[in-house]
């Protein structure tokens, strides 16, 4: 895709000049969090002056959220040990110990999940707890704002003035139930501006759910509020969105500050490059006794469609060679998560997926399943486990319903019936722990309280239990610590090598996948956007991921 | 716009349900309102009776099964009846709690339709002020009467089974009281058991289940020749059983009939010969409870009071209307009453209203096994 | 270990604790009063063994994700359709309760299926549904008894001599059966070796069935919907099996009731019957999400030996019945106190 | 909700124009009730003045309570059952009346003014209650019902004239303690219907009662209309969204609670007024089934109720009442047979109404679904 970059940036660049002498209206010094020993943030800093748009990237998991929960004063912030370094509005420094107070400082926020009620008006949701009323006899009576009128003329007003200014010319009345995504994005944002005292707004990734001219006219928005004097801070993954309104770029990686650009310094290779670079540590991966090729293919993928709601997959494929790792890469929304969802029947899904020729049915787990494949979810906790059951009733759970195992061999007309063979399934439980290094109790132990690693290893196990020609993994490490994240990773390079599983794994963390993988497949938009071998450099990962190279890299 | 269609549509329903209705009549008609036969048999039949021998004459309709709840339903079922102009007389039997309300409200519209209540649930005093003729068993005798009658099958102990919301009805707290005074007079021990509500959460098996499991306890510690009564109709079926099995004496039910508790109680097979004859049901009971060894230790009335009430009723509301009798003549009543039963009935006023219209009946008794059938 | 000793002291909960200690105030005041203890615990055994089955309906239901089922009058109503079916035909003694169950049970895999299909529909009202549903029913079947084909004169009304009476006596057919089965004494507490013993067969049986592939399955369908379907497991139709289940455990139960009792209940009797089963499964300990056999065991007990000795060891010391209100108070509060404990459950 | 001059045009541009079809599929619940009315009415064959007589005296006495249901629906909070506690509190006012023998008008004033407060003070405590069982409401207010029951009893039945004064001996049972099952309330019986109760064409009408029900919906609307009516519409959508806003949840949905059982406080005297005699154990117990029935044949479900569903549904559900045992009676020539069908009628509604309801919301998430995937 070709980013035509419109004229009028050139202006603003031009204004960015003059607003290095303009007074900062945030600044954030310094800033350093810990969760429970991990530093999630280090040292980051970051300002703002009216009027500009500041861009804030990086992957995920690389301090984003933090930082913003830290600005906006959010319990989660405060009840795990609170941060070090300052904040500064205005040039004086505030504590914002809640949401209320930071948006009593002035600092609103687009949320990426709508907060409105499909029931109310545009005005309504607008206005919502904000409404202005007028006084009337009861209301006077019992001297409680609570029986005031609404003042609906005044709500229509105010909520009309926010729309314009948004140059939305939709009846302000209408419900807000039914309408576009794109509109509900707009309806977000015209409830900030509609608060006098916001002059900082925040926006999280408010594109991710919108289409195309949607996310265009968003940007027109976003620059319009800019004139206006407001200062936007700009998260997203698209850097040509980035390059198209941003004034700065500021780039986090793993909770720190990796470069501040200007516009002008700035160009989306180099952006990608910061975002996903770091020292691969490329570990020697153990040798096979036959490289995986092109020769023998085990799964191809054509022309797959899921309807996963925010990873949704339009039209992909892809062929997977038998004995490999495959790596599925891409930023979040593209729909590198829908692709295994999809194919083992989690999701809507349509398109073709033969292994080994035969065609796999669609939209029936038990299908995928019993034709020797298997997913170890990225749900972990929603799909992946029954959190109350013992680790060997979650080992053995699907294996039995799909291939019998660990039931016993009566009645043999009716499997339905046949009873548990719980000695079987203890012993094999009892293997998995030893083998995978589950640290726990004992296979009677309920998976609640195991950690998350531990918790990722039990899903594993579930997953071979099945012992699967094909596995998915989606998110293998998401959430669970340094050391846990190593042991799981290891575990699948030991799964492929002596198992011959041929492994597809998804995930954010593109250095996972390099470390791991044979080969790295990039989903951009839903699509195929191309195959990278491991070893490629930051930059040509950084440009795929952000669209910017056509197809057949590899 | 849809509110106005639906309007629209209820207004044209209304209009075409008056274009509906239409009735054709005969000289005067006579409501007749009872529950239904699993609240008691006895005034459905008797109802279901006159239906049979006036025909169109008659209007019957019914109460609800929870009428303790329902009362809106009584109400509506009543005023329903008095809605038609036809109907000069209404008969409520049993009397439940509302019948007040409703004969006040039809009261306002129709003072000409004289109302006739059969076993009142609700202030005996507040309804003989508001209906004109009032039935009920004396209870205040029946304490006296069925105290005697258990001393005569050889009671020594007598054990009352009743549950708060009966000891809240003001007669039948009396009756108990009564039925203390006068054991203890004949040197008989009274005794007083709480049972579950029938009416409460767990319903009438949870009563039920409570009198077979407590009559053996009580039977094992107070002796065999100890006399049963219950206030509550449903508690009636597992009494009989349990005084058959432990030995124990059953002199009356709370509503004394022949056909009240005794026929499923022993399981009676009803042949189409039986059907409604009171004479060869009772020869069945009496050969069924000799037959399990019961004799001399069981009674009750040789009527089946709530059947032949509705049946008094009619026939004492038709002759009013037809000028051939005043409600307030003792003997005419009387004498109404006892045609129906076919058994001699002694027959007074409520003693705190001796000019109201509240009859308090009593009758002698039969003894199962000792009498002749 | 102390995990265990916490977790064993979680299982019987605060609730448990109190019933069972205002129990054991009942049984020393019965005892200081001069009150058989015996026979109160012999009588509280036959309450258990009769509502046992009752209350265990309620365990497939809670498993398969539905909750409680309060269209338990459903699987009565196929129940006593059966037990009438046995009696209409003559069958006494075992082959009388048999040929009820044989009658009653395919009738209610019928009935529990389609109720399942209309639970289908309106996923989220579950309880609510059933609620009235049951109720409605019960109503429609007011009219089947008086207009039924039932010919047996035992069973018809003694006056009008059509329809079927509110109370029929089992005592000719398959009264007590199951009561006097096996019946032996142990210090002085008499026990129905056929009653109790149906009831832990029961019970065995269920546990056994939540041990079989079905089972499992139904489980896990309950426990984690997705993680259901991503084991290739059918949510819908678990549900399905887990209704027709516990409708079939009604119709059982209400017949292993109606031989203790030795009458069947028609009417408005069976309007109320889920009630006393759902409070006894939740005071055993079970949630809306989670009920074991052990919870429908220990509820049944506490329950049903609250319900049997509160009111005639009360009536006892105190003039009046406060008792009955108190149970009144009780088993609804402890219903209450489940409903607003439960957390997680949408 | 609030409606706007220009969502009316939009509405009646697009879907209104007597499109019958979507008439019949939003008001598919009373159009199939007013069905079965009609249908009913023609078998029963009653008197069309004793019709509308009885549909109007039902209509006077029941419509507050319907009306009582409202708040806690558009708060979110389902139909509350719990409106028993209100009608509790009700009772306990008119039993303290007539036990002052305070007559009239003004009896019937002093026991709204007694049972404001109890209604509110127990009305807060439901709140509490059901604020710990969120989503599970109903089923929670139907138990906290019996609970409350339970309690009532205790109070009536055991603590008056024991531990609670009471120095009347006609209103107590014979032993002193407690209340007698029937309570006459001569003093403040009609007192409303009767201050101006004209008879048109044979059908006599309680103007004042029925002014009454009418002004509660003037109240209703008015309270919507305010901050706090604002608020508990946010909350009735999304408890989470409501409170990121910053709006009170739990206080919000207390607040609908205690309206919600002082206004069925007042409607249950309405009731207790008009029928004359209080049940004093059982009066109150179908009071929110009833009420509920009502609510729902008007068209309301669950998440959505509206004033003119609660009216048309009292009208609807009464009439059904009125005529259903009769026509059962005709229809299958036995007496008894009409009362249980009236049975089941009374209970299947709601589970009908429900059902339908669930299958229409069903409907409609699927309808967005699809239209979701086209838009894509």
């Amino acid at each position: 895709m070709l980013l035509v970059l419109p004229v009028e940036l050139v202006l603003i660049e031009g204004k960015s000049k003059n607003m290095e002498r303009a007074r900062r209206v945030l600044e954030m010094k310094g800033i350093t969090k810990q969760y429970f020993g991990n530093t999630v943030l280090n040292n980051v800093s970051i300002d703002l002056y009216p009027g500009e748009i500041h861009a804030l990237v990086g992957e995920n998991g690389a301090g984003k959220s933090t930082l913003m929960n830290i600005l906006f004063g959010m319990p989660v912030i405060h009840s795990t040990g609170g941060f070090s370094g300052e904040v500064l509005i205005d040039g004086e420094k505030v504590e914002l110990m809640s949401p209320a107070e930071a948006m009593q400082a002035g600092i609103g926020m687009v949320h990426q999940e709508f907060m409105l009620l499909p029931g109310f008006t545009i005005t309504e949701n607008i206005k919502l707890n904000r409404e202005p009323t007028t006084k009337n006899a009861l209301s006077r009576l019992f001297r409680s704002k609570s029986l005031d009128y609404l003042d609906v003329p005044t709500m229509r007003k105010d909520a009309r003035a926010a729309l314009d200014r948004l140059d939305l010319a939709i009846d302000e009345w209408a419900p807000v139930a039914g309408l576009p995504v794109g509109y509900m994005q707009f309806i977000e944002i015209a409830r900030e501006i509609d608060k006098k005292e916001v002059r900082i707004l925040v926006f999280d990734e408010p594109t991710a759910v919108l289409t195309e001219t949607e996310a265009d006219r968003l940007l027109e928005s976003l620059r319009r509020l800019a004139a206006d004097g407001i200062a936007i801070l700009f998260i997203t993954h698209r850097l040509d969105e980035v390059m198209a309104v941003a004034n700065r770029i500021t780039v986090l990686r793993d909770g720190e500050t990796v470069a501040r650009l200007n516009r002008d310094e700035a160009v989306v290779e180099r952006i990608a490059e910061l975002m996903v670079g770091r020292k691969v540590e490329k570990v020697e991966l153990p040798p096979r006794a036959k490289e995986p090729s092109d020769e023998d293919i085990a799964l191809t993928i054509d022309n797959l469609v899921v309807d996963m709601p925010g990873e949704m997959v339009r039209g992909l494929s892809l062929s997977v060679r038998r004995g490999e790792i495959l790596g599925i890469g891409g930023l979040a929304g593209h729909g590198k998560l829908g692709i295994a969802n999809g194919i083992m029947g989690l999701y809507p899904a349509s398109g073709r997926v033969s292994k080994n020729g035969e065609n796999i049915p669609l939209n029936s787990p038990e299908e995928a399943l019993s034709r020797g494949l298997a997913f170890v979810s990225e749900d972990r906790r929603g799909v992946g486990l029954l959190l109350n059951e013992p680790i060997d009733r979650n080992i053995g759970v699907t294996a039995m319903q799909v291939q019998h195992k660990f039931l016993k061999s009566w009645p043999h007309f009716l499997p339905a019936l046949r009873l548990e063979d719980r000695a079987e399934l203890r012993a094999y439980a009892e293997d998995m722990i030893r083998k995978l290094d589950i640290r726990c109790l004992g296979p009677n132990q309920p998976v609640r309280s195991l950690s998350g690693g531990n918790q990722q290893k039990v899903c594993i196990a579930k997953a071979l239990a099945l012992e699967p020609e094909i596995l998915f993994v989606s998110e293998p490490t998401r959430g669970i610590d340094v050391g846990a994240k190593r042991l799981v990773l290891d575990l699948l390079v030991r799964l492929n090598r002596d198992h011959n599983v041929t492994i597809i794994m998804t995930s954010s963390e593109l250095g996972e996948l390099r470390k791991v993988c044979d080969r790295v497949a990039i989903v951009y938009r839903g699509r195929l956007a191309g195959i990278l071998p491991p070893d490629a450099s930051d930059a040509e990962f950084g440009l795929m991921m952000a669209g910017r190279v056509g197809k057949e890299a590899v | 716009m849809r509110k106005f269609v639906i309007g629209l549509l209820v207004v044209a329903f209304l209009v075409s349900a008056i274009g509906v209705v239409g009735t054709a009549a005969p000289a005067y008609k006579i409501g007749i309102v009872t529950g239904t036969v699993s609240q008691g048999e006895d005034e459905y039949r008797g109802a279901e009776k006159m239906k049979a021998k006036y025909g169109d004459m008659i209007k019957h309709v019914i109460y609800p099964d929870n009428f303790m709840q329902e009362q809106e339903t009584t109400i509506a079922q009543i005023t329903g009846l008095a809605a038609d102009p036809d109907v000069k007389a209404i008969v409520v039997n049993q009397a439940v709690p509302g019948t007040v309300a409703a004969i006040r409200q039809v009261r306002e519209i129709r003072p000409d339709i004289i109302f006739l209540l059969g076993v009142p649930h609700e202030d005996p005093e507040l309804v003989s002020d508001t209906a004109d003729l009032s039935f009920e068993t004396d209870q205040e005798r029946r304490g006296v009467t069925i105290v005697q009658l258990a001393k005569e099958l050889g009671a020594e102990k007598f054990l009352h089974y009743s549950f708060p919301r009966h000891m809240a009805m003001p007669l039948l707290a009396k009756r108990a009281d009564i039925m203390k005074e006068e054991a203890e007079r004949l040197g008989i021990e009274f005794i007083f058991a709480t049972a579950p509500d029938p009416m409460g959460e767990y319903g009438i098996p949870g009563a039920q289940q409570f009198i077979l499991e407590d009559v053996p306890r009580q039977v094992e510690k107070y002796g065999k020749n100890i006399a049963l009564f219950s206030t509550n109709c449903s508690m009636q079926e597992p009494l009989i059983i349990s005084a058959l099995n432990t030995g124990a004496i059953f002199p009356e039910q709370c509503c004394p009939s022949p056909t009240h508790g005794y026929p499923a109680a022993l399981g009676l097979e009803i042949t189409d010969e039986m059907k409604g004859n009171i004479p060869a049901i009772l020869k069945a009971i009496n050969d069924a409870i000799v037959e399990k060894g019961g004799a001399g230790r069981f009674a009750t009335w040789p009527v089946p009071t709530n059947y032949l009430l509705v049946e008094a009723c009619v026939e004492i509301a038709r002759d009013t209307i037809e000028g051939k009798m005043e409600l307030s003549d003792l003997d005419a009543v009387k004498a109404r009453l006892e045609a129906a039963a076919s058994v001699p009935m002694e027959l007074r006023r409520l003693p705190e209203k001796p000019d109201g219209n509240f009859y308090l009946l009593t009758s002698g008794s039969v003894v199962f096994g000792r009498d002749e059938f | 270990m102390t995990d265990k000793l916490k977790q064993t002291v979680e299982h019987i909960g605060i609730p448990r604790l109190m019933i069972a200690g205002f129990l054991a105030v009942i049984f020393v005041t019965a005892y200081i009063t001069g009150m058989s203890v015996p026979q109160l615990l012999s009588d509280s055994l036959v309450r258990v063994g009769m509502n046992g089955i009752l209350v265990l309906a309620m365990v497939p239901t809670i498993s398969c994700g539905v909750g409680l089922n309060f269209g338990l009058p459903l699987g009565v109503l196929c129940g006593l359709v059966g037990g009438l079916i046995s009696m209409e035909r003559g069958f006494v003694g075992f082959p009388g309760f048999f040929a009820a169950i044989a009658f009653a049970v395919p009738l209610a895999v019928v009935v529990g299926y389609l109720y399942s299909v209309l639970l289908e529909s309106v996923k989220g009202q579950e309880m609510m549904v059933g609620t009235y549903v049951g109720f409605s029913s019960v109503a429609v079947m007011c009219i089947f008894w008086l207009m039924a084909p039932f010919r047996n004169p035992e069973l018809i009304w003694a006056i009008g001599g059509k329809g079927l009476r509110s109370t029929l006596t089992l005592g000719n057919y398959y009264g007590k059966v199951l009561n006097n089965f096996a019946v032996f004494e142990i210090f002085g507490i008499k026990i129905s070796g056929g009653l109790i013993g149906f009831f832990l067969l029961f019970c065995l049986l269920v546990y056994l069935f939540f041990r079989t592939k079905l089972g499992i399955a139904m489980l896990t369908a309950g426990a984690n919907p997705v993680f259901a379907k991503s084991a290739g497991i059918d949510v819908r139709r678990m549900k399905s099996v887990g209704i027709i289940a516990s409708t079939v455990l009604a119709a059982i139960g209400i017949i292993v009731y109606a031989q203790s009792y030795g009458f069947l209940q028609l009417y408005m009797a069976p309007l109320m019957m889920a009630f006393p089963a759902i409070a006894a499964i939740l005071i055993g300990g079970a949630s809306l999400q989670r009920a074991t056999i052990l919870n429908v065991i220990i509820g049944t007990v506490l329950f049903q030996t609250l319900l049997t000795t509160a009111l005639p060891v009360t009536s006892r010391v105190i003039q009046g019945d406060i008792s009955e209100v108190a149970r009144l108070i009780i088993s609804n509060g402890m219903i209450l106190y489940a409903l607003t404990r439960s957390t997680g459950g949408k | 909700m609030i409606q706007s001059p220009e969502q009316k045009k939009v509405e009646s541009g697009r879907d209104v124009s007597l499109d019958m079809r979507h008439i019949v599929r939003t008001n598919g619940v009373p159009i199939l009730f007013l069905a079965l009315s009609i249908t009913m009415a023609a078998v029963a064959g009653l008197s069309p003045a004793f019709l509308m007589n009885e549909v109007i005296t039902r209509f006077a006495r029941n419509s507050l309570l319907v009306l009582s249901l409202l708040i806690p629906v558009t708060a979110g909070m389902g139909l509350n059952f719990s409106i028993v506690i209100g009608a509790m509190s009700a009772q306990a006012a008119a039993i303290a009346v007539t036990l002052w023998g305070i007559k009239g008008v003004s009896g019937f004033l002093t026991a709204c003014l007694l049972a404001t407060p109890l209604a509110a003070i127990t009305g807060c405590l439901a709140g509490l209650v059901l604020n710990r069982a969120k989503g599970r409401e109903m089923i929670t207010s139907m138990i906290l019902g019996f609970f409350a029951n339970g309690i009532y009893q205790l109070i009536f039945l055991f603590l008056v004239g024991s531990v609670i004064p009471f120095n009347s001996k006609s209103m107590l049972l014979p032993q002193g303690v407690g209340v007698r099952n029937t309570v006459d309330l001569i003093n403040i019986a009609q007192s409303l219907d009767k201050i101006w109760r004209p008879v048109i064409s044979g059908v006599r009408i309680p103007v004042v009662t029925v002014l009454v029900s009418l002004g509660m919906c003037v109240v209703i609307t008015f309270l919507l209309r305010t901050k706090i009516g604002q608020d508990l519409r946010a909350v009735g959508q999304d408890m989470n969204i409501a409170e990121v806003m910053g709006i009170k949840v739990d206080k919000t949905r207390i607040i609908a609670m205690i309206l919600s059982t002082v206004i069925a406080a007042w409607g249950q005297l309405v009731f207790l007024q008009n029928i004359g005699t209080l049940n004093t154990y059982n009066s109150h117990e179908q009071v929110g089934m009833f009420s509920i029935a009502a609510l729902l044949v008007g068209g309301a479900s669950t998440r959505r109720a509206t004033i003119f569903q609660a009216l048309i549904g009292v009208i609807l559900f009464h009439t059904l009442f009125v005529v259903s045992p009769l026509a059962g009676q005709k229809l299958f020539g036995v007496p008894q047979i009409g009362e249980y069908f009236r049975v089941f009628v009374a209970y299947g509604i709601i589970a009908v109404a429900l059902a339908i309801h669930a299958w229409q919301d069903r409907q409609m998430r699927k309808e967005a679904i699809r239209e979701a995937v086209l838009t894509e």
